[in-house]
Parts: C-alpha cells; structure tokens; sequence
C-alpha cells in the first residue's frame, strides 16, 4: 500500500468515526431539547392524552438509548429510517432536497471558484496596484455584509427594478438546465458573492506568501516574466492553501446556505434540517446531519490528498 | 407616509411596475374587489407562511395553515361555517338534534362523490370521525369529539351521533379541518395518507413544507365552488420574499405580509390589502388559585392597568381591536354587545387594589414570541403601563422552544393566544369550563359552569344568548384570562382576485376555504 | 507612536473608525440624543434636525439606535470574539505543546465541532440552553473557537519546534509559562490578523442568527438585527437597511485593513 | 580591465527614505571576460547586495542610490524590466547559497534547466534537455541522463547546487554569480561541488564573482580578490599577493582567525558522563546506533561529523529532549532519566546547552534581562538585589555592557551577541557540564574567533565540562582536547586531539580531515584527489 493510499483509508477510518460522534451527540442534543415531536407538532393543542398516544406512535415512549442503537442499526444496513413526523422514507425526503442544494452549490462553485483564483492571482500578480486595492476592498465590502441583505439588494435591483430574474427560485417551473440556471440565478450570484471574496483573499495571501521564497527570486534571475513565475513558479507551490479554502468554501456551499435557501424559498437541505430541528424529527435531523458532516469530512480529506498531490515532495515521499 | 418621498417622485416613477402614482389605496380591506359573479378559470398562486417538511396528509397532523387550506380543498366536511357565522351543511344534506340536543343525525347529500368516482356513504364518515378517537388517537380534535359515546351509520346515507351530554353546537365541530372525509377501507378505518377526496380539488403534486398543486376536479358535486382552474401554493417563509414575490407577480395572494412595509405595498395599484376580523385573540391568563391572582380584585387591578389601544397599535399594527377580557369575538354568535369595554384607567386598576388591600403588587409575567408574534413586546408596554397604577410587572423572557411544555399552564402568569373556535361553547369548553384540559387560568367559577352545561343543551336561541351574555360577563369581571386584544387577519394580493362580498370570519382567508370560494375577476 | 507614523493611510482610515465605534459605543448614553428603546415620535419619520436619521417602525430615533447599536453589537462581538480567541488559541497552543495523545483528543474534538455546521450547531446549543444573550456568546464562542483552535496549533507547532521552547523546558518551565511565556508572543500577530476576519465573521453570524430569530432579541439595539428588522424596505428602494449594513461593513473594512497592516508588520519583523 | 562589467560609485540604500540605511556605499568593482573575482567578508558586509546588483537586480526595500552598474556597454542601473530579463539567465546568470531552496519544488529539474534557454530563445525543449544531459555529466553529476527528470527533494544539497550551476550555465552566460554556493555543504561535499563549479567555469572560459565568507574556498576559486566590509570594498588584489600580502588590517584580521589553540590538557580526569551502548530512534530510523563513551570532567570533548551523523540526536538524548530507545545514560555515576520531566532540579541545572542558532534558541519577544532573569531565578535562590547583580555579573561574564543591553529586545541584537547571551543563560544555572550544539557555524569567523575564546576562558575559569558538538574541524583543532568521530549513528574513531588530527586511522576520518578547506592554492586539486581514493577505500562501510 502507499503512503497515499494509507493516509486516505486513515482519514476516512478518522471521518467514519467522527461521523459516528456526530451523529450520537446530535442524538443527545435533540434528546436535550425542550420539547419532542410530539409536542412541537401538536403545539398549543396537546393535551396528555393526545401525546401519549402521539408518543406511542413514534415510539418515543422508548428510552433513549433503544431508539438510538435501533436507529443506527438501521443505518448500518443502510435504512436511514422514516421521517417520524410525515412517515415517509428519509431517503424519499432527502432526494429531491439533496439534488436542489447540490445543483446550487455546484452553479456557484462552477462559477464563483474559477473566478476567485483568478482575482487573486491578478491581485497577486499586481500587488499594491490599483486593481489590487480595489479587488481588496470590494472582497471586504462583501464579506462583511450579512448575506440576506446581499441576497435582498440582488432582489431590488434584477426582480424588482429590472425585473430580469425571479424571487423565488422555484426548481420545479424549470424544464431544462437553461431553465434551472435561470430561476436560481439569483441564489447563487448570492451565494458567489459571499463566497468569492474568501477565496480570493486566500489565493492573493498564498501567492504573495510563496512570492517572497528564494526559488521566486531564482525564477526572475532566470528573466522569467512576472506574469510567468506567478502561473508557473507561485501558483503549484501555493496550491495547497488555495485548495484548502475552496473546500472550505464549497462545504460552505452545501451546508451552510440556509439563510439564502430562506430568502429565495429554495427548498434545500439546509431548510429541511432546521426544520426537522425545530420539530424533533430525529431520523430526519440524524440524516441531514450526517450528510452535511460527511461532506465537510469528506472534502476536508479531498483537499488533504490534492495538497498532496499537488505537492512532489509529498507525492513522491520518500 | 414615509420618508423618501423621490420614491414617487415622477423621475423615479415606474421603479415599481404600476407603483407610478401615489395615491393611497382607500381604507384598509374595506374594498375588496368583487367581481359581480364568480368566474372559472386561472391558476391561483398562494404564498404561504407556514407549511413544514413534516407536514402529511394524514387528518390527525394537521397543524398550520398550508394543511388547513390544502384540507379543506381537497377534502369536504359535514359542515361548514358560512360566512354569517352560522353551521351550514355541506357533505351533509341536513342534520337534526333530538330536543334534549344529546342526539344528532345527519343526512349525507346523494350526489356527493369522491375523486376516484365513488359515492360518499355513512360509513364513511364513521370511519373518519373515529379516525381521530380512541386511545390511539393523537389527533388536535380528539377533545372535542370525547363528547360522543356513539357513532352509528344508519343505512347508507345516515350517521347518528349520541352525545354525553346535550351539545346545542355540536354540528359547528364538524367545520373543523381535522375532520375532513376519507373512504372507509371496509374495516372502518381509513388510510391516513389517501388522496382520495370530496373536495372540488385533487393533489397532482405535493411536497411537503415546498409547494402543493391542485387542479380542479370536473366532476365536483358541490355547485358556485371551485373556481380556480390550478392552485399553487407556495411554502414562502420569509415575509420579505413573500411580499417580493407578490410585486414581482409570482404569486397572486399572499398571507401575512409584513405589517411594517405594508403601507409601501398599498402604493402598488396592482395590488390590494386585505385584512378581516377572526376569533384569533391574545391572553395572558392568571392561575386564579395562585396568590396574589386568587384575589379577584387583583385580577381587575391588572385588567385595568393594561393599555388595550397600545398594544392593538404597536404591537398588532391597528391590525387588531380591544379585547374585553372574555374569548368571544364580536363576529361570533352570542357576543355580548352590551359589556362595559375594560380600558386603561390607573386610578381605577389602583382603587382594586386598595379594596385588595394592597399599596403596589409585583408579579412576573412569562412571555416569549413563541405565545405569538410581539408577545414580548406586549408584555413590556404592559409593565410601561402598569407602573402608573403602581403596579410592577416584570417580563420574564422564556425561551421559544419548549414554550407550550414549560410555560403554559405551568406558570402563574403567562402570554398565550387562541385561534378561536367558532361558538362560544366550543370556547368556553375548551379553555374556561372548570374540567377542560386547557383550563389555563385554573378558574372554577360555580355559575359559569352551571350556565355552560344548560345553554350547551339548550336549543331556545334567546335563551342562549341570555347564558351566554352571562358568562361574557363572568369571564370579564371574575375570570383570570387578561384578553387585551383580538386581531385582524391580513393578506395581501393582486387585484384579480376577487372574493364573495362577505367572507368567513374565524380563520385568516375566509377561514381558509378561499381556494374554492375565491376566482379571478 | 511610531507605530503611528508608519501605518499606511488604510490603517490610520481603520484605527479611526475603530476609536470613533469604540468611544461612540463607551459613551453611548452621553452621545444618544434619545435613549435606546425610547419611543420618540410617529413611524417611520423622515430625516430632520430633530431625527438626523428619521425614525424605525416603532418610532423610535434611528440614530439613537444605531449608537446604542455599536455599544452592543460591537461589544458583543468583540466579546464573543475575545472568548473565542483565548478559548481557542490557549486550547491550540496546549495541544500543539503536549502532541500526542492530548493533541489527538482535542483535534478530533475539535474536527467534531467543525463537522456540523455553525448555524445548524447554533440553533440547536441556543434550543438546548435558551436563546438569552450570555448564552449567545458563550455558543458562538465555542463554534469560533473550532478555526482559532486549528489556527493557534498549526502556528504553534511552528513555535514549539524551535530551540527556546526546548531550552525553557529544560529549566523546567512549567506548561502555564511556556504557553504564556514562550509561544503565545509568538503567534499572537497571526492570531491577531485572523481575529479581524473572525471578528467580521462572528458580526455576521449573529446577525445570521437575528436573521433566523434566534440573534440578538428585540428591543436591544444591534446593527444586525436592525439590518434584518428593515431589510424587507430595500426592496422599496428605501435606504434604511442600508445604514446599519455600511456601518457593519465600514467596520468590517477597517478592522480588516488594521489587520492587513498587522499582518504586514509581522511578516516584515520575521525577515 | 573592465571590458565586461564594470560598477562606478555604486550606492544601494534600504528602509524608509528619509533615514535611509547605505547597504553598498561608493562601491567599485571591474571583471574582465573570463575572469573569477571573490567578494570576501563577514555577513552584513554587503557581499551578497554587490553580487545581485551586478545584475541591475535589488531585492525588495533595496534601491540604488547612484552610481553605475555597466555590463558590456549597458547600464543596468538604468535599463528597463525588459532589458533586465533579457540579460538575466541568458547572459549573467546566478547561482544562490541554498540550492534546495532555489529549486522550484513543484518541478522537475530538467524543466527548470530548460525554462532559461526556451525562454531566450536559444534553444528548444529538446535541445535544452539534450544539453542539460551534457551540463549534468560535465558536472560529475550521477546518472546524468535521468537525474534531471526528478524533483529537487529527491535529489542530494551537493548534486542540487551542481545541477543549478548546470542550470546557470544552460546559456552559456557571460558571467555568473555565485552567492555563497558552499555554505550550506558538509565538507565532504563541497570539495566535488567547488571541483565541478571551477571546471566548467574554465571550460567555457565564463566570468565569475564568487561571492563567500570562507577565505579557503575564496583561494581556491578566484583570481583577484575584494575584501568588503559595511558595504564598502577595503581592499583588491590579486589571490596570491592578497594571501601573501595583505595590506589593510582588516584583512590582516580576517587572516588572523584561524590562529587560536587551546593548551592540551594535562594529567588523568575524572568521568562526568556516561553513555552505555545508547540508541535512540526516529520511529523506524536509528539515529543513534549503540554509542559507548564517556566524557571527562574539565575537558572538552568534540563531536565531529557531517550532517546527519548522528550528532544532534546525542545532543538531545543527554539533554534529556529524546529518550534514548536502548541502553542508558549515568551523570556522575547515577543513571538519568530519559525524559527531562523525569530529572531532577539539580540535574537539570547541570546540563546546559548552547544551541546553533542563536536566533530560534533565545525567544525574540524578551528581553536580555528577561532571557538570563528566569533561569538564575529559577536555579538560584537569589532574590531582589542579589539576583539583579547576579544577571549583570552574567553579562559581564559573556564581556557584554550590561547598561547597553539588559534592556534590549533579542531581535536587536547581533548574531554574535545573541550566541554570547546563549551562553549567558547557559551560565545562569551555574552548570557543571554544557553541550554545545554547532554553537559556531552560523557566526562569521572573527565573531566565532570570539566565542571559542570566551568559551575557553569560561572553562578554565569555573571548570566547566564541554561537549562541543560541530562539523567544522578548523574548530574542532581550536578548543577540543578530545575528538570523536561520527558516521551514521556510530562512533567511528575517537580519541585526544593531536592523535586523531596527526595520525588518525579510518579511512572516513581521514577523508574528513582532508576536506577542511586549506588556503594554499593547490589544495583543491589535491582534495579531488584524496577524497576519490579515500571513498573507494572506505567504500564497504
């Protein structure tokens, strides 16, 4: 086996069990909250001896232990059980959702990724310029305003003063990719925006960071053009910070966009695990929250094994 | 109006499609457009607040507003409430009470069908109703119905109901959204999660806490419903993308706009405000066998000491009126005109406590927004307005979750509301009689009780309304429940949607059967 | 003040800023014409002499809010931040020290923390624990420490690998002194030029939560909440959103250019 | 003279502009086609500034000032960035002190020989790579046809810094820069290294400004010499006339360094230090390989070896910083801990140790009064006034104003002056015994001259214990009384000093000894010589 090989089984043996953590912690932390399904679905209206039935039902009346090591068995054997709230398969309630926050993180990540580099390899390239500065206080301008209200001036300007785009990015009306590209245009410039700046920031940092190595300086004593030794010379070496921060961003993308998933009524995940949260549907909240878990997991250990790639010495270690 | 009068400058006109002039729509929900008769046609597009993923067909679940008007549009129910307030039948042709008003038999309609083709029959009714009874049950509705000790199908068109008790409003229960009509499956139950209904609409696309699609059924039984060709209704939670999605002309209506810019969305001449009174109102209900709260005038210190206008203007906007201290909505039956109006008066909330024998009173108030939106806020324009009377009343914050577990019923002194029922029996019973389950303020009173259980059984309307002016009464002065306000309902749409001249009052959107009794004009 | 007189023109922009939100926020009550919740005309009111940024859907001084405004979401940012960075950066510094099994045990504890994302982990602590504002911080607190945590390690392992560290702990220093003494004025300008950003973050992320309605509760006054609480207007072309949103923003670009500048000046002392 | 460059007045300044710091000052300098210069001088003389400034180029915060820089006929203090890059690589070209770290890690050496001529223009990809193979073999390089199709960490410092002299070769230059191309090498190594880098420079008939501090090597490469110190030149001349003759003092004084020897020790010693077939590990690397020795009390005893011997990992072990995996270690008699938390206070205070870079062993946030205070708190009872005292004493122990600098921050000092206060922390524990970790090799020479004579008095004064841990056997000669010789974890020979330097018995060691750069003029052929036919006799080991 290689060092490579080794290192991936390691850090996915390591992510397994992290996931195994999270899921038992969230199990305790929805133990924990005030309130169960039960309850939060009846509301006001239960009475005791609606939610002892009601609890019955679901189970609930099981001590806490049971229903967790039930629930993970069923995992295991890949059953991911059914949504204690609708009874519908977890798997059926993911699907669809799955599918929306991926699409939206992929268009984003498709566009906002390439674009950041690219500004900060120019940012990069002409340091303390005018360009430089301006790129930097634009990409701080953007981090720093929440991203509803980014999401709500895109509203007033391209639905509401031009009326280009819909508010609502309803997946369902599109007929075709072109389609589905254009109702969710405006979550996902959103969504470009927020996580553009990040990126951005980081590439300038690292290749300004490598820049000041002695092969750099090698490099221009060779009369390698500037532009050059940032492309050739900077960029390889400063990969693996770069790829750090898109996977940081991209897990951003697909976990962390629940307040744009609110402002447009996309229906996501982010949507359905706060939802589930707020009702108590375990099975529901156990799923979300492991699929977003082992996303982080996962492309935390992508970024690890580019890096590596990406980098000779430890692609061919010795 | 507000600031930024360039916003209808004429350089920036047209910045809104149809915002152009900026001449105020006239008073609020006062014109609604009517079309002077109903059209067929059109796709209705809804954008609804609430709505969850966990929502389900299933009757027992129904918990917000999505499922009510998706209930009521898919499905029928015995009996609806029209919109003069009073029981009208509706899968039932007719119904009658034995004089004792313990027994009721109602008489389905023949030409009722289900969507699948199939008739309405008796037992399919039993089969719903007891869907929601029994040890099993964990159904909002199974209060109400403990009531009945027998369901019988009396041929194939006929139910009979036999009461504990005589129950003069029992057909009002039957508006109720729970207890909707499904197929018996041949062993008197029914499948929960059936599409099969008896509404003027079938489900052709339904994701739960996203959209839900209705299209009209052609062969619908019920005569002048069911305009709308489509229905679409949007889970939309956020009340700014609502309101932009109203403007931007993807929805037609909308429920709950935001009561703070609705006056910019009144300047939209393409778009009209609606708002209609219900029997929604907040409560602060005191545990009367609690000290200080076990001293009646304490209680009548502290309904006096509350600024009723203020918190109908701040906290619900204007959208609302002054409670009276009783549950009874002006728009129900019953409702006692002739009560004095409690108002804000220190000197007279300090008068009850001197008779209380008491200079100043401290007490704790437990509150948060999950009692209802602005409870918080409500809370501490109370404590404003209480210190004039000498009266400190500290606002303790609960957190949201777990709100109706640990707070409700469970404190002294608490913020909470109701959505109504649509009788005054069926309030009083839920919420005052001294054995109800949601007995809030704990209170006992002998009278109220005695007159609850003979004008439940009378059938005399005079008579009734007599009792229940009485209890009014007796709620008002000796009752725990400090009940501020009542609030309006409001909703805002384009102007093709046009609606019947009156419209249900209980619930918001003529009580949520808008689907089939609105159309486009 | 030296260190004055060399910082680009950026970070004297930045430090002004900072010092104008800082003693604005200090002085809050002197500075207020009106008091923070205080109900002082109509709805809604335009901009005048008497309301130099009108007034809210209460009718409460916009201005007066947006000064009480920096005394809170300032000071609970900073506050939160603070916690996050000792929290975060003593854990780091502790791990990166010990290595071995201590180092194993926080890092994964840590990579757990990371797994679940931030505001589904907010609104779940917050549910548990109350929404008040202690409770707030201290959970914010704890999802920032996480990236603190990993930023102070890696930095410190760069420390702890070097001579002094061995020499201290061959007089027998013990681990309080080598982590206050040895390794944390070593990092303290990275960790200090992370902090802005963090600080940025932290700011959004309460304002995240007020957005979700689990932030900072009405009536405290918090740039955040008040951007949420008006941001339904901008879709009218009204502007008031906008004035609580530059202020975060003016903020934000001035701590960061403070940051840069720190950044800059430690990287120059290294070479 | 002068007909390729010649540099007039030259002035480079750095920092800020109104209170600007002079890095070259009026600097001359002229080189005729085909001829080698040294630029010889301590650190901070401006040696490295002259040598990049020949090729217009400044590092970054470095301006010139004035003067000229013209190279055949065109002023590179005036020529644009383009004019530059087409000089640079093609017609000057420049070989750097670290060639590990002036290697692109991310690519392959081959491609990095052959970005230069592509560039250029003066050749294609293949044409390069072809004559890569050609530069590889003249540079002894091994396996020159597929040495440079690997990556630079995969390659060996001395092959690195042979295969970048290829690379500054690869269009056929006019002139190169080497900057200091040595430093970084055992001794061993650096005998093929400055072999290869002098005959290709000849073959080719190219122009070279060697650039070190190492007097021995400058002699073996250059034709004239220009000693330079605070970046101004104090003296020209000829190699053999500079070497014979010197005429500045200065330069007198930079000859002068290697001149200290400590008077042999004398009659029996006691042991202090024990190790007993001690091994220690990196995971499944044996660093130490059974080591036997013991140390003698009052004496000094030097470690010699070449990078990765072994030496620093016996440092560690005895401090207490590595456990030892097998067998153990006994001070004065009684076993010791292998881990430094397990000894006791007064163990600890025995053993000090001084460290190689004076710049990662003082923490830079203290100060000097900070630095020594802790340690004679902590190993003393002083308090207050004594303690005070006791930390002046310290300094002027280590010949340092204590009013000028107890109160000054690490980064403001000199290296020499930090390694003086290594010592100083070393001495506040009152040791019996220190090890010395390649204390030297970072200092310049007339500053490490400095040290070893502090060190020596110290010795003799309170009769310390030194284990001196070193590759330089200039060194080694100046203060140890016994020597022991490491290779790969082992102690290969070992033994008092005048024995091993006269008459030592390994192959290796001799090998070793035959490496140390000497000044007179024929010693690198004869190096070449010996170092071939001592490897092939040492060959099994």
């Amino acid at each position: 086996m290689t060092r490579l090989q080794k290192l991936i089984l390691s850090r996915l043996a390591l992510g397994i069990l992290t996931l195994f953590v999270v899921s038992a912690l969230m199990f305790v932390g929805i133990e924990l909250l005030p309130g169960d399904l039960a309850q939060q679905i009846l509301g006001q209206s239960a009475t005791p001896d609606t939610l002892r039935a009601f609890r019955a039902e679901l189970g609930l009346d099981q001590p806490p232990h049971t229903r967790y090591l039930d629930w993970l068995s069923g995992v295991v054997q890949g059953d991911f059980g059914q949504s204690l709230a609708s009874g519908r398969k977890v798997s059926d309630l993911l699907g669809t959702r799955l599918a929306n926050t991926m699409f939206l993180a992929a268009y984003a990540a498709v566009i906002a990724v390439p674009v950041a580099v690219t500004l900060g390899l120019l940012a990069a390239l002409w340091r303390n310029s005018i360009f430089d500065r301006a790129a930097n206080i634009g990409a701080l301008s953007a981090i720093s305003m929440p991203e509803f209200f980014v999401a709500y001036l895109l509203i007033m300007l391209f639905s509401i003063k031009f009326g280009w785009f819909p508010t609502l990015a309803r997946l369902d009306t599109a007929t075709g990719l072109g389609d589905a590209l254009y109702v969710t245009f405006l979550p996902a410039l959103t969504l470009i925006m927020v996580v553009i700046a990040h990126m951005m920031r980081m590439t300038r940092a690292a290749i300004i960071n490598v820049l000041a190595s002695p092969y750099i300086e090698m490099a221009r004593l060779k009369g390698v053009p500037r532009w050059r030794v940032v492309l050739k010379h900077a960029l390889p070496n400063a990969l693996a910070p770069i790829i750090n921060v898109i996977a940081l961003n991209l897990a951003y993308l697909i976990v962390g966009v629940v307040v744009v998933e609110v402002v447009f009524s996309y229906p996501g995940l982010g949507q359905l695990l706060v939802d589930a949260v707020a009702s108590r549907d375990f099975p529901v909240v156990q799923a979300v929250g492991l699929f977003f878990a082992g996303t982080y997991i996962l492309l935390n250990v992508a970024a690890d094994i580019l890096s590596i790639l990406s980098n000779p010495r430890l692609r061919h270690g010795r | 109006m507000k600031r930024f009068t360039g916003f209808t400058s004429p350089s920036r006109r047209g910045f809104l499609a149809g915002t152009a002039a900026a001449g105020m729509t006239l008073g609020l929900g006062l014109t609604p457009a009517r079309a002077a008769e109903p059209q067929k046609g059109g796709t209705l597009r809804v954008g609804f607040t609430q709505g969850s993923t966990s929502d389900s067909l299933d009757p027992a679940t129904y918990s917000n507003d999505f499922m009510f008007a998706t209930s009521y549009a898919v499905f029928s129910t015995l009996v609806e409430i029209a919109p003069d307030g009073s029981a009208k039948p509706d899968l039932a042709e007719s119904y009658e009470a034995t004089p004792d008003a313990a027994t009721w038999t109602f008489r389905l309609r023949d030409d009722a069908t289900f969507s699948d083709g199939k008739t309405v029959t008796a037992n399919d009714v039993v089969a719903s109703v007891r869907h929601h009874m029994g040890d099993q049950s964990k159904s909002g509705v199974k209060p109400l119905l403990a009531q009945i000790t027998d369901i019988k199908a009396d041929g194939d068109k006929v139910v009979v109901f036999t009461l504990q008790s005589g129950n003069a409003d029992f057909p009002f229960i039957f508006n109720d959204y729970h207890l909707t009509i499904r197929q018996d499956q041949g062993d008197g139950t029914i499948d929960p999660d059936t599409r099969i209904g008896t509404g003027g609409y079938v489900i052709e696309a339904f994701e739960p806490g996203v959209r839900i699609e209705l299209a009209r059924r052609d062969d619908y039984w019920k005569e002048g419903a069911a305009h709308f060709d489509k229905v679409l209704i949007l889970k939309v939670g956020d009340a700014a993308a609502r309101m932009n999605a109203l403007m931007t002309g993807e929805v037609d209506l909308i429920d709950r706009p935001d009561l703070k810019t609705i006056h910019m969305l009144e300047r939209n001449r393409d778009l009209r405000i609606h708002t209609q009174n219900g029997t929604l109102h907040y409560t602060m209900p005191m545990h009367v066998t609690t000290a200080p709260f076990d001293d009646v005038n304490v209680r009548l210190a502290l309904k006096h000491a509350i600024d009723r206008e203020a918190i109908v203007q701040k906290v619900l906007k204007g959208y609302g009126t002054v409670g009276n201290d009783h549950p009874i909505a002006s728009s129900m039956p019953f409702y006692n005109a002739d009560l004095e109006q409690h108002a804000y008066d220190p000197d007279k909330a300090k008068h009850y406590l001197g008779k209380a024998g008491l200079d100043s009173l401290e007490v704790t108030l437990h509150t948060a927004d999950a009692a209802f939106n602005g409870a918080v806020d409500a809370s501490v324009l109370f404590s404003e307005a209480a210190k004039a009377a000498g009266i400190s009343v500290n606002v303790a914050r609960e957190p949201d979750d777990g709100y109706w577990s640990n707070v409700w019923l469970q404190k002294p002194f608490c913020t909470s509301y109701w959505g109504g029922r649509p009788t005054p029996d069926l309030m009083f019973s839920a919420g005052y009689a001294a054995d109800a389950d949601w007995n809030a303020t704990k209170w006992q009173n002998e009278r109220f009780n005695e007159l609850l259980l003979d004008a439940r059984a009378e059938l005399d309307e005079s008579l009734r309304a007599e009792m229940y002016g009485e209890m009014q009464m007796l709620c008002q002065t000796d009752g725990g429940a400090l009940i501020p306000a009542f609030g309006q309902y409001v909703s805002a749409m384009n102007t093709r949607v046009a609606m019947p001249e009156k419209v249900s009052e209980m619930w918001d959107l003529d009580s949520q059967r808008f689907i089939e009794r609105w159309w486009f004009a | 003040m030296t260190l004055l007189r060399t910082a680009p023109p950026t970070a004297i922009f930045g430090m002004l800023v900072l010092a104008a939100t800082l003693l604005t926020g200090i002085f809050a009550p002197l500075v207020a014409p009106y008091g923070e919740t205080e109900i002082v005309g109509a709805e809604y009111l335009p901009w005048s002499a008497e309301y130099p940024l009108g007034t809210d859907n209460l009718g409460r001084d916009m201005l007066s809010r947006m000064i009480y405004g920096a005394r809170n979401t300032v000071g609970l940012a900073l506050l939160t931040t603070g916690i996050a960075f000792g929290l975060g950066a003593a854990l780091g510094m502790f791990a990166a020290l010990k290595g071995g099994w201590v180092d194993q045990i926080l890092s994964r504890a840590i990579d757990v923390v990371m797994a679940v994302p931030p505001l589904i982990l907010a609104l779940m602590l917050l549910a548990i624990i109350g929404p008040s504002i202690p409770n707030m911080v201290g959970v914010i607190a704890v999802i920032y420490l996480a990236p603190v945590y990993r930023l102070s390690r890696a930095a410190a392992m760069n420390v702890v690998s070097l001579d002094f560290v061995d020499a201290a702990k061959l007089r027998g220093e013990g681990t309080l002194w080598l982590l206050r003494r040895e390794i944390l004025p070593n990092i303290s300008s990275t960790l200090v030029a992370e902090a802005g950003l963090r600080f940025c973050f932290v700011f959004l992320f309460i304002a995240a939560l007020s957005f979700l309605g689990i932030g900072i509760q009405p009536p405290t006054a918090d740039w955040g909440s008040m951007v949420k609480e008006n941001a339904t207007l901008i879709t009218f072309g009204d502007v008031t959103p906008l004035i609580p949103a530059g202020a975060i923003a003016l903020l934000t670009v001035s701590i960061n250019f403070i940051a840069d500048w720190m950044l800059h000046r430690a990287s120059g002392l290294k070479s | 003279m002068g007909n390729l460059l010649t540099i007039r007045d030259l002035s480079l300044e750095a920092g800020p502009r109104t209170d600007p710091k002079r890095i070259l000052d009026r600097f001359d300098l002229d080189l005729d086609r085909g001829e080698v210069l040294g630029l010889v001088g301590e650190s901070g003389a401006g040696k490295s500034s002259a040598g990049l400034a020949a090729m217009g180029f400044t590092r970054d915060g470095v301006r010139i000032a004035g003067g000229r820089i013209e190279f055949d006929g065109t002023d590179l203090a005036r020529a644009s960035q383009s004019a530059l890059r087409r000089l640079h690589g093609r017609r000057i070209a420049y070989v750097a002190q670290s060639a590990a770290a002036s290697f692109n890690p991310a690519h392959r050496l081959i491609d990095q020989f052959a970005e230069g001529p592509v560039l250029h223009g003066t050749a294609d990809t293949a044409t390069a790579h072809e004559d890569a193979r050609a530069l590889y073999r003249q540079m002894q390089l091994p396996n020159p046809d597929e040495i440079g199709f690997r990556y630079p960490h995969e390659v060996s410092g001395g092959q690195l810094q042979r295969a970048m002299t290829a690379m500054a070769m690869a269009c056929r230059p006019d002139l190169i820069i080497f900057d200091e191309p040595t430093t970084a090498l055992d001794v061993t190594t650096q005998i093929e290294v400055l072999g290869a880098m002098r005959d290709i420079t000849e073959r080719y008939g190219t122009a070279a400004i060697y650039i070190t501090h190492d007097l021995a090597v400058v002699s073996q490469m250059a034709d004239r010499i220009t000693v330079m110190r605070h970046g101004r030149e104090i003296e020209t001349a000829p190699t053999p006339r500079i070497l014979e003759s010197p005429q500045e003092d200065y330069t007198r004084s930079l000859w002068a360094v290697r001149s200290i020897r400590k008077p042999d020790a004398t009659g029996a010693a006691e042991p202090i230090l024990t190790l007993e077939a001690t091994s220690a590990h990196y995971r499944s690397f044996r660093a130490l390989d059974g080591i036997d020795f013991t140390l003698a009390r009052g004496r000094t005893t030097a470690v010699v070896g070449e990078s990765g011997s072994g030496k620093s990992t016996l440092a560690k072990v005895i401090a207490g910083l590595m456990a030892p995996s097998e067998g153990r270690v006994l001070w004065n008699g009684a076993p010791l801990a292998g881990d430094h938390g397990k000894r006791t206070r007064a163990q600890l205070r025995d053993i000090q140790m001084i460290y190689q870079m004076a710049d990662t062993a003082l923490n830079p946030r203290h100060t000097v009064r900070e630095t020594l205070d802790r340690p004679v708190s902590l190993f003393t009872n002083l308090k207050g006034k004594a303690r005070r005292a006791r930390v002046r004493e310290l300094m002027e122990l280590i010949e340092l104003d204590p009013d000028e600098f107890l109160d000054r921050r690490i980064p403001e000092l000199s290296g020499g002056q930090k390694q003086r206060i290594g010592i100083a922390r070393a001495l506040a524990a009152e040791p019996k015994f220190i090890i010395c970790d390649e204390i030297t090799s970072a200092l310049d020479q007339i500053v490490a001259e400095g040290i070893l004579k502090l060190l020596i008095r110290l010795q003799q004064e309170l009769g310390l214990t030194y284990m001196f841990i070193t590759h330089d056997l200039a060194t080694v000669e100046a203060i140890a009384d016994e020597v022991m010789v490491m290779k790969n974890g082992k102690i290969v020979e070992s033994g008092p000093r005048a024995r091993i330097f006269e008459a030592p018995q390994e192959p290796y060691t001799k090998r070793l000894l035959a490496s140390v750069p000497q000044m007179d003029a024929g010693w690198l052929d004869r190096a070449r010589r010996d170092a071939a036919e001592a490897k092939s006799a040492e060959a099994p080991a």
